[in-house]
């Protein structure tokens, strides 16, 4: 069965993550297109619920490209990853809520 | 014909030339590698490549399309390139044992084989 | 580097990568590509691999010592000469067994022949030859106590 | 003047007492067959001389290079035939001396072997008739000479000695190989007999300056001529045989032979004449001084056979029929008396155990044959009646009278000379075995037969020769005579003559002499001296010379070869500068006017590899660096790519950034670049220099038409014959696969060479580095 | 028409890359720290190429442009952020200057080498703040140079 | 084939050393190898007796493909180039340790070897800058293979001078083919004749002058010879003394006879400054040093100078003399090479001063010493005289008397330097501790029998002077006159 | 003097060079934080979208002039590019640990 909606699910994947990249980028061009800066950068150390070298890999890369955020790092016990966030001011909880949300639950459906 | 582009091929020469006759062989290698550069470029520059297709024959086809680029330098400039990275990995590999062996990478202070006529001279330094 | 993202990555980059080195060999006598380029093509990737999975592993994986690929290559060219010289009388004339030309010019069969052993002597050569380098260069400029290091960070 | 170790002969150095196993019994037999052989030819020899008192000439020719005209060419006149009676006479008698003088010393065959060599060089020199001959032989003398003076090698001052020779003897060879070249090449041929038939047409040619220069240059170094006399007392360091064959009868001689040979094509003129005198009579006096100014008997006659050269030279110099006669006697006078002398004190200082005239007395009764031999030789050097010496003496002074230009001045020498060799004379024969008791280092006694044989007849045959004057004259002077001047001569040798000029100055000869005798301890004592006074000796000089080309050798050579890598690159780049100018300024030929018109990419392209190429130079971040050099080689290539290069392009792609990861790797190892030491102006005008030249070169090559016709035919042929349609690649892998076959052996080639530089780095560093893991 | 309609489709989605190339290099110039630049680089960067490579794609639709076209993108989206990972990752663990503003989680340490590690601030000029309290992330006591590479 | 075998041959060799693990086979391959290409020299050189002989790589036409043209000259310097590797690849099984074999000393060699040959047999100017980078990418390797300090020092200096040579090569190659549109030397010829005053031709000639000048070793771009060869194996310097160097000079010969007019004024007064100076430079250099492959190293400096006078006079004679010069240098240089390597292993060093007691040990030593040593200095009738009396008469025939005149002042400085190095090694008392003196056991067999083969060699040649110059002569009709080789170049049939 | 050099016309020209315009801008931008630093790291970043403004220009090139051919040049360069970052990037994170090696290389040869 999984086997079978895998492919949509890695469609759907790309479609929310095509959708994340243009946010992502249209953000940054707002951002240094007009005068001053907004950024709020915050370190954050997100709980990695994925588990497979693919999961962690594709849930890392997508962060990078997707609005305000940016993996630096996996831990080496493999639990977080650490992470730059531009628009980091509501706190580290939004930051991973976001992230979480939008990205690697998709991800870990799609490929774990 | 681009004359700007051997004027391009003069000052990388020039630069490169500066910068190989530099004491520090890391800056050597910087300028061999522009010089080598500049050099490909000018063959480049005398074959006459003209601003055009690749010298492709279509599939089918018996001859290139018209104004294709002249085959003939590509493929020298070619060979010129691979020669030069062979020539430059062997020297970067030398410049680097030059370093682990004497512990600097200042040619002037590299004086083994030629030492200074007055100094030291190290007996057991003959291989 | 010990990068577990830079790990997987590698290992689903390279093998796609070499494969696709190889046609560009393949097509390399119509298309752009060919031997030098195929084999750059393959040794970057193989430095890649290099990068992201260490020296030691890599050299496992590839088993044949890479300055011997080098000089299997240029063997593969050497052979190529001799084999047009005796097909043909000339030292590196093109020998194509497989294709015949019709009367038209036209071309059947598979265009394998003297030329392209020649281009894979020299895709084997760059691959070779371009690898056993920068294995060296590794080795040399990464003083031990480095690997060392590496070993106690390390658990790829 | 202080005797140091740094090569100056010792005064009264031993020779050739090394002990060492004696030989055996067929190498002892050996020893003595080449005075065997040297003996027959001898004799064969003077079968000879009827023919040629006739005036008769043998030659000998094998072809050797034809298409140079070079043969192998030996002619026997009169001159040739005196040259070759004394190499075998006098050679036959010293290697029978020399076998007894060595026997039981393991060097005995080296040294016979060698006189040997050196006797079948010297006949070849005096016989041979091609210039290529001549050279050879005469070459083959220097080399033998140099092996010879060198014998005893473990002493300092015979390899000072043996090298002095070989230079000074080396440089006058290869003077007279040029003058030989230049004078072949304008008779238009080698034959030396040829050379010479040209006679006057020399001497009036353009040539005639520096090939009578070159030629007397030969001549003065090989027969010890100032200011080259000074290897003669040198090479005394040999062995007493060798200094009695080599550099008293023959080899010295070979400068003597060599002026007499071409006095036809070179003499008569008034450089010569001035020339040969001026140098002949200097060498002469100095010569004769510095003879008094001996204490070693082998060094005093060392010193008077300079003073004998000089008088040959000098009269080879007078050009009348006389002076060639009187060259021509004293040439055979000198060989005989000189010969039986040198041999003489190797008896003296083998059995009586020194050569030092101060040391020896009253041995007149323990070795009465040395002691003969000695007094015959000696009358016949101080030029008394009848022997050969006095007949020399006589033809000296008439000779001297009938010169043209300076008769006093020539006279004068001689009369001083004469003088001198009366007081050597009376020094060498007189001190050591009479008027006074025995004394001696050792017990003296005669020597072996072997030993006394050569000293007696050599003796002996000046004393015979003078008694049979007019055969002496017709068969023996008057042909070498005529060899001198070209010509037939008619004169007939007569003992005596009747009271004339000449014999009025041979009495005050012998006065002047025995007063020279008597005074012989405060002129040598006023001599040492002038000597201690700081007067620069030719020897010094030599030493001078040679020390001031060893230093302009090294100044000149340490300023170049300085060691310095930077200096080198300078060099090398400045004359890449030179030759791009000099070609721009040397020649013309097209020279387009630039225009520009491309796409802004191409601008935008190159402006990025300018801007990169400045952050190369100026930046201090070798990561920048690095940076800018993929960005000029990545721009490279998409120019490439602008222009339809896509094969060179992704080439190019590809190498640029396996360079730059390269140098990445290299600089985890490298050391920071260090501050650098300022903008060095003139290293970047030479490179300014360079790069503005390759750019006027490369813009000149615009201007000319490229003709297609190569390019057309590989696109053309690519797809039809060589079945591929990207023609870059077909011309890669079969058009001229040759260049690539050699372009991958390159890379296997540079990763071999740079696995072993690397690998074996890492195995030095393995030695040295403490960090290392055990088993790396 | 539908070629019209591309070719307009096409020119609008290359004049939108070249927008987002361009600001991504304004971003690279202007945003005060390197991991801030690095969001410029690696988003608008791989989108504004991406956008080049589809116009390409449209309005050349043979094969092999299609082909090479999804490579260029698939290779961009796969590369572009592991780049900025590794790059990230070495500024971090070598104690790169960071944006004072930066806030940096507790959580953080887990990342930090054994010895911890100083990070220097970079004001709003993008020079280094002169009496920087410093966040020092862990027990580090030695004052280090500045790892600027000068 | 016959005239690719020289290329092939070698490179194969290479690959087969590299291949093999045991090095017992290295060393037998590797010698096999350089007799054969002894035996194919002789075949070319046979062949090309009666006219120069060609081959068209891969069957396609000249200009359009590669040509391989063997004359009389290349006849000549392969056989030579094969003795040279068979001596010196002999003396190196017992000089070269087997870690250094292990590392690709016999691979480096051998395609040395190859790209000399190549270079000598190439009908392609751009054929011939690879195969100049074969040579010279080979001989980096050998300088540097096992090598100590010195070594590297040297291959510093040797690396970064030739690396300037090559590069000016490939930019004049490059300026060349956009002049004339082709890249066959003798087409080349053809479509220049008369076009020596052009910039474009001019500067290219100028920046192959320059490339092969720094190949040859000539003033003022020869620093990089005495930097270098005294520091690594003999053998490995006795290999590039005998071809190197020789390489450079004869693509000069080649280039400026067959391409380029050298009877140009600039062209033969920028040869005869740069050989003359060459000369004075490297006798004097070699006059100023303490080393035994020092002074060695100035001499080859020196007599390239008089090998380049050869061609910048250009006079049948001075042709003839240079194609001789290389017969007599090559295996003169390298038994004075091999014997200062025995020389050294007696006494255990190289400085002048700190060897002697050879002739005590045995004389035999330095009566073969002296064979080669007095062919260098010109003492008839061994080689180095000829090779001297052609040039100083081709120089006064030419009314060149003051280049005669150094050719002979040289000479002299020879006599000077290199009797110094024969009193130090064999007359002078060995100066070290009397226990480490020389003994008179002989060195092993590997050892002589190359210097005893190359001494052979000189005898024969000087004792074979008359037929050699024949043959000498010969080989300078066929370059003073290039119209045989074009037109059998260019005939219109692969 | 136009901006690629197109052979085409009508929008899509007019969009390529705009696109041109910007990129060529761009690359010059980004070239001053490559030379400029200041640290090791931003000439990395800058490198990286340096490299990738180039493949940027190579697209744009080839669509101008209707060559796909060029597109294996824009490939290889994201390819190769990828592996420079890498290089740089551990170039960037071994220095220092190698900078103590050097140390011990200069005790060993006593000088500095
Ligand atoms: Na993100
Ligand atoms: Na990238």
């Amino acid at each position: 069965m999984k086997l079978l909606i895998r492919p949509f699910l890695i469609l759907w994947l790309t479609v929310v993550f095509l959708t994340e990249l243009l946010k992502s980028a249209w953000k940054v061009f707002i951002e240094v297109m007009t005068p001053g800066l907004s950024a709020t950068p915050r370190m954050v150390a997100m709980p990695l619920d994925a588990k497979t070298d693919g999961g962690i890999t594709t849930t890392a890369n997508m962060i990078t490209l997707t609005p305000g955020t940016l993996t630096v790092d996996v831990s080496d016990d493999r639990q977080y990853l650490l992470i730059h966030a531009m628009w980091g001011a509501e706190g580290t909880e939004a930051v991973n809520a976001d992230m979480k949300h939008n990205l690697e639950r998709v991800v870990m459906r799609a490929l774990e | 014909m681009e004359p700007s582009l051997a004027i391009v091929v003069g000052i990388l020469v020039g630069g490169g030339a500066y910068l190989m006759m530099s004491a520090n062989l890391i800056r050597f290698l910087f300028g061999l590698t522009l010089v080598s550069n500049a050099v490909n470029l000018a063959i480049f520059t005398a074959g006459r490549m003209t601003y055009g297709a690749p010298s492709l024959v279509p599939p089918g086809g018996k001859t290139v399309a018209e104004g294709a680029a002249n085959a003939l330098p590509q493929a020298l400039i070619l060979t010129a390139i691979v020669i030069g990275f062979g020539l430059l990995a062997f020297t970067l590999s030398l410049v680097l044992r030059a370093y682990v062996t004497f512990g600097t990478a200042n040619s002037a202070e590299i004086r083994e084989a030629e030492p200074m006529p007055e100094g030291r001279r190290d007996d057991s330094g003959k291989g | 580097m010990n990068s577990l993202i830079l790990n997987t990555a590698a290992r689903l980059m390279v093998p796609v990568l070499v494969i696709f080195s190889l046609l560009v060999l393949w097509r390399g006598h119509n298309d752009p590509g060919g031997g030098f380029i195929g084999g750059l093509l393959a040794a970057t990737s193989l430095a890649l691999y290099e990068k992201a999975a260490g020296l030691e592993r890599t050299e496992r994986m590839l088993r044949i010592p890479p300055l011997a690929i080098s000089a299997v290559g240029l063997a593969c060219a050497l052979a190529s000469a001799v084999w047009g010289a005796i097909a043909k009388g000339y030292v590196l004339a093109g020998v194509w067994p497989l294709l015949t030309v019709g009367p038209g010019g036209e071309k059947e069969g598979l265009p394998v022949g003297s030329i392209l052993l020649f281009d894979l002597g020299v895709f084997l050569v760059v691959v070779g030859g371009v690898s056993a380098m920068l294995f060296a260069l590794e080795e040399a400029a990464v003083p031990a106590h480095q690997d060392e290091q590496d070993d106690i960070e390390g658990k790829d | 003047m202080t005797q140091t170790d740094t090569g100056t002969m010792p005064a009264a150095a031993k020779e050739g007492e090394t002990a060492g196993s004696p030989q055996p019994g067929i190498g002892r037999a050996l020893l003595f067959a080449p005075s065997l052989v040297a003996a027959l030819a001898f004799v064969w020899f003077l079968t000879f001389l009827p023919a040629i008192g006739r005036g008769e000439v043998f030659t000998l020719v094998y072809p050797w290079i034809p298409a140079l005209g070079i043969e192998f060419a030996f002619l026997l006149d009169g001159l040739g035939l005196i040259f070759a009676l004394l190499v075998t006479g006098i050679g036959a008698l010293i290697f029978l001396y020399a076998a007894g003088y060595f026997l039981g010393d393991p060097r005995a065959g080296r040294i016979i072997t060698l006189l040997f060599l050196f006797a079948i060089a010297m006949l070849g020199l005096v016989l041979a008739d091609d210039v290529v001959t001549l050279f050879l032989f005469w070459e083959g003398t220097t080399v033998t000479s140099f092996l010879l003076v060198g014998f005893d090698y473990q002493k300092a001052y015979a390899r000072r000695a043996a090298l002095q020779a070989l230079l000074v003897t080396g440089m006058g060879g290869l003077a007279l190989l040029g003058g030989l070249i230049l004078l072949g090449d304008f008779a238009g041929s080698y034959r030396l007999s040829e050379m010479i038939a040209m006679g006057p047409a020399v001497s009036e040619a353009a040539i005639y300056g520096p090939v009578l220069a070159l030629f007397l240059l030969g001549a003065f170094t090989k027969s010890a001529q100032f200011p080259f006399h000074f290897w003669l007392p040198g090479a005394m360091a040999a062995p007493t045989p060798v200094s009695a064959y080599l550099h008293s009868a023959t080899m010295v001689k070979a400068g003597v032979y060599l002026l007499m040979r071409m006095n036809p094509a070179l003499g008569g003129t008034e450089v010569w004449f001035w020339v040969l005198t001026i140098f002949g009579a200097t060498t002469m006096l100095i010569g004769s001084i510095w003879a008094l100014r001996q204490t070693d008997l082998k060094q005093m006659l060392a010193h008077t056979t300079v003073m004998g050269l000089g008088t040959l030279v000098m009269f080879i110099g007078g050009g009348t029929e006389k002076a060639a006669i009187g060259a021509a006697l004293f040439l055979v006078v000198h060989a005989l008396y000189k010969a039986a002398l040198f041999l003489m004190v190797g008896c003296l200082d083998k059995k009586a155990g020194t050569r030092e005239v101060d040391d020896l007395a009253g041995l007149g009764r323990a070795m009465p044959i040395t002691a003969w031999a000695a007094a015959l030789a000696a009358f016949s050097m101080a030029g008394m009646i009848p022997f050969v010496g006095f007949l020399g003496k006589e033809v000296m002074y008439e000779a001297s009278f009938s010169v043209i230009t300076e008769p006093v001045l020539v006279a004068g020498a001689a009369y001083v000379a004469n003088a001198m060799m009366v007081a050597v004379a009376l020094i060498v024969a007189v001190g050591p075995f009479h008027f006074s008791a025995p004394r001696s280092p050792k017990p003296a006694m005669d020597p072996s037969w072997t030993l006394w044989l050569g000293p007696v007849l050599l003796a002996g045959l000046g004393l015979v020769l003078g008694v049979i004057a007019p055969l002496t004259g017709d068969a023996v002077v008057n042909p070498v005579a005529a060899s001198i001047l070209g010509r037939p001569v008619d004169y007939h040798l007569k003992l005596w003559h009747g009271v004339n000029a000449a014999l009025i100055m041979s009495i005050l000869t012998f006065v002047l002499g025995f007063l020279f005798w008597r005074t012989a301890r405060p002129i040598r004592a006023g001599l040492a001296g002038a000597q201690a006074s700081g007067l620069i000796s030719a020897d010094e000089l030599y030493d001078r010379v040679l020390e001031g080309v060893r230093a302009t050798a090294k100044a000149v050579t340490g300023r170049l070869q300085n060691g310095v890598l930077t200096s080198y690159m300078r060099a090398t780049f400045a004359a890449l500068a030179i030759v791009l100018w000099g070609a721009i300024a040397l020649s013309g030929g097209p020279r387009p006017t630039p225009s520009f018109d491309l796409p802004l990419i191409s601008y935008a392209t190159m402006a990025i590899m300018l801007i990169a190429t400045a952050a190369v130079i100026i930046t201090r971040s070798r990561l920048a660096a690095i940076a800018s050099l993929g960005a000029i080689g990545t721009s490279i290539s998409i120019i490439f790519v602008l222009y339809g290069a896509i094969d060179v392009a992704l080439t190019q792609l590809m190498i640029e950034i396996l360079v730059v990861v390269f140098l990445a790797i290299a600089l985890l190892r490298l050391p920071r670049t260090p501050e650098r030491k300022g903008f060095r102006v003139g290293d970047a005008g030479i490179a300014a220099a360079v790069g503005l030249g390759v750019t006027v070169v490369l813009i000149s090559v615009l201007g000319t038409p490229l003709d297609l016709t190569l390019t057309e035919f590989f696109e053309e042929n690519s797809a039809p014959v060589a079945f591929g349609r990207n023609v870059v690649n077909v011309i890669l892998v079969d058009f001229r696969a040759l260049d690539t076959l050699g372009e991958i052996a390159v890379i296997v080639i540079a990763a071999i060479g740079a696995v072993a530089a690397l690998k074996a780095g890492r195995q030095a560093a393995a030695k040295t580095t403490t960090t290392m893991e055990p088993g790396e | 028409m539908l070629e019209g309609v591309l070719d307009i489709l096409g020119a609008v989605l290359l004049v939108a890359g070249g927008a987002f190339c361009f600001s991504a290099a304004v971003g690279l110039y202007r945003l005060p720290d390197v991991f801030m630049r690095m969001h410029a680089s690696t988003k608008a960067g791989t989108l504004g190429l991406m956008f080049i490579v589809i116009a390409f794609a449209l309005t050349q639709p043979a094969l092999d442009v299609v082909i090479k076209a999804i490579l260029v993108s698939v290779f961009m989206i796969i590369t572009a952020p592991i780049g900025s990972h590794l790059v990230g990752r070495a500024a971090f663990r070598t104690g790169q200057p960071m944006w004072h503003r930066t806030i940096l989680d507790e959580e953080t340490r887990r990342f930090q080498p054994p010895g911890g590690l100083e990070i220097v601030h970079l004001g709003d000029d993008g020079e280094p703040l002169p009496d920087d309290p410093g966040r020092i992330l862990a027990a580090s006591s030695s004052a280090g140079e500045a790892p600027a590479d000068r | 084939m016959l005239l690719a075998a020289p290329i092939l041959l070698p490179l194969a060799t290479a690959i087969l050393c590299f291949l093999l693990r045991r090095y017992r086979f290295h060393r037998i391959l590797s010698q096999l190898s350089a007799l054969a290409l002894i035996v194919l020299g002789i075949v070319i050189l046979l062949e090309a007796i009666e006219g120069p002989v060609t081959a068209q790589m891969g069957g396609w036409a000249a200009p359009f493909g590669i040509t391989l043209a063997g004359d009389v000259l290349s006849g000549i310097m392969v056989t030579i180039t094969g003795l040279a590797a068979f001596t010196a690849l002999t003396y190196a099984t017992v000089e070269v340790d087997t870690a250094t074999e292990q590392l690709g000393f016999h691979a480096l060699a051998q395609s040395m070897v190859g790209g000399v040959c190549g270079a000598f047999l190439t009908g392609d100017l751009f054929n011939l800058y690879v195969w100049f980078e074969v040579m010279l990418i080979s001989s980096f390797g050998l300088l540097v293979i096992g090598g100590g300090r010195a070594q590297i020092d040297g291959a510093v200096k040797y690396v970064a001078l030739n690396l300037v040579g090559t590069l000016a090569f490939l930019s004049g190659v490059g300026l060349l083919y956009g002049t004339a549109g082709t890249l066959n030397m003798a087409d080349l010829g053809v479509k220049l004749a008369g076009r020596m005053d052009e910039t474009a031709v001019l500067g290219a000639a100028g920046l192959l002058m320059f490339a092969f000048a720094a190949k040859a070793a000539l003033f003022p771009v020869f620093f990089w010879l005495p930097a270098s060869y005294h520091t690594p194996a003999f053998a490995t310097s006795a290999l590039f003394s005998a071809l190197l160097t020789k390489v450079g000079v004869y693509a000069l010969l080649r280039v400026f006879t067959l391409v380029f007019e050298v009877d140009n004024p600039v062209v033969s007064g920028a040869l005869i400054g740069a050989a003359a100076i060459t000369i004075a430079l490297g006798a004097l250099g070699a006059a100023a040093q303490d080393d035994i492959r020092r002074v060695f190293s100035f001499h080859i400096v020196s007599q390239i100078g008089v090998m380049t006078l050869g061609l910048a006079l250009a006079t049948p004679l001075a042709l003839a003399g240079a194609v001789f010069y290389f017969l007599h240098h090559i295996p003169a240089m390298m038994g004075m090479f091999l014997l200062g390597g025995i020389v050294a292993r007696e006494a255990g060093s190289e400085r002048l001063d700190r060897i002697g007691g050879l002739w005590s040990a045995g004389p035999w030593l330095g009566v073969l010493f002296l064979i080669p040593m007095l062919s260098l200095i010109g003492i008839p009738p061994l080689s180095g005289f000829w090779a001297k009396f052609f040039m100083i008469r081709a120089s006064f025939e030419d009314g060149a008397f003051l280049l005669g005149g150094l050719i002979l002042v040289a000479s002299l400085l020879t006599f000077l330097y290199l009797g110094r190095v024969f009193v130090a090694a064999f007359w002078q008392p060995y100066p070290g501790p009397a226990e480490e003196a020389p003994a008179a056991t002989a060195p092993p067999l590997q050892l002589l029998l190359p210097v005893m083969v190359l001494a052979g060699v000189t005898l024969a040649i000087s004792f074979q002077a008359g037929t050699l110059f024949d043959l000498a002569a010969l080989s300078a009709t066929q370059l003073g006159d290039s119209a045989p080789y074009v037109s059998q170049v260019l005939r219109q049939q692969p | 003097m136009s901006t690629l050099g197109a052979t085409l016309s009508g929008p899509l020209a007019w969009g390529a060079a705009i696109a041109g315009l910007f990129v060529i801008a761009g690359i010059f931008v980004t070239l001053y934080r490559v030379i400029v630093g200041p640290t090791l790291a931003d000439r990395v970043v800058g490198l990286d979208l340096l490299s990738m403004l180039l493949t940027a220009l190579l697209v744009l090139f080839a669509l101008a002039v209707e060559v796909s051919a060029y597109l294996d040049a824009a490939l290889a360069l994201s390819l190769v590019s990828f592996l420079a970052t890498v290089a740089f990037a551990r170039y960037l994170e071994r220095r220092q640990d190698v900078e103590a090696g050097r140390q011990e290389i200069r005790r060993e040869h006593g000088d500095a």
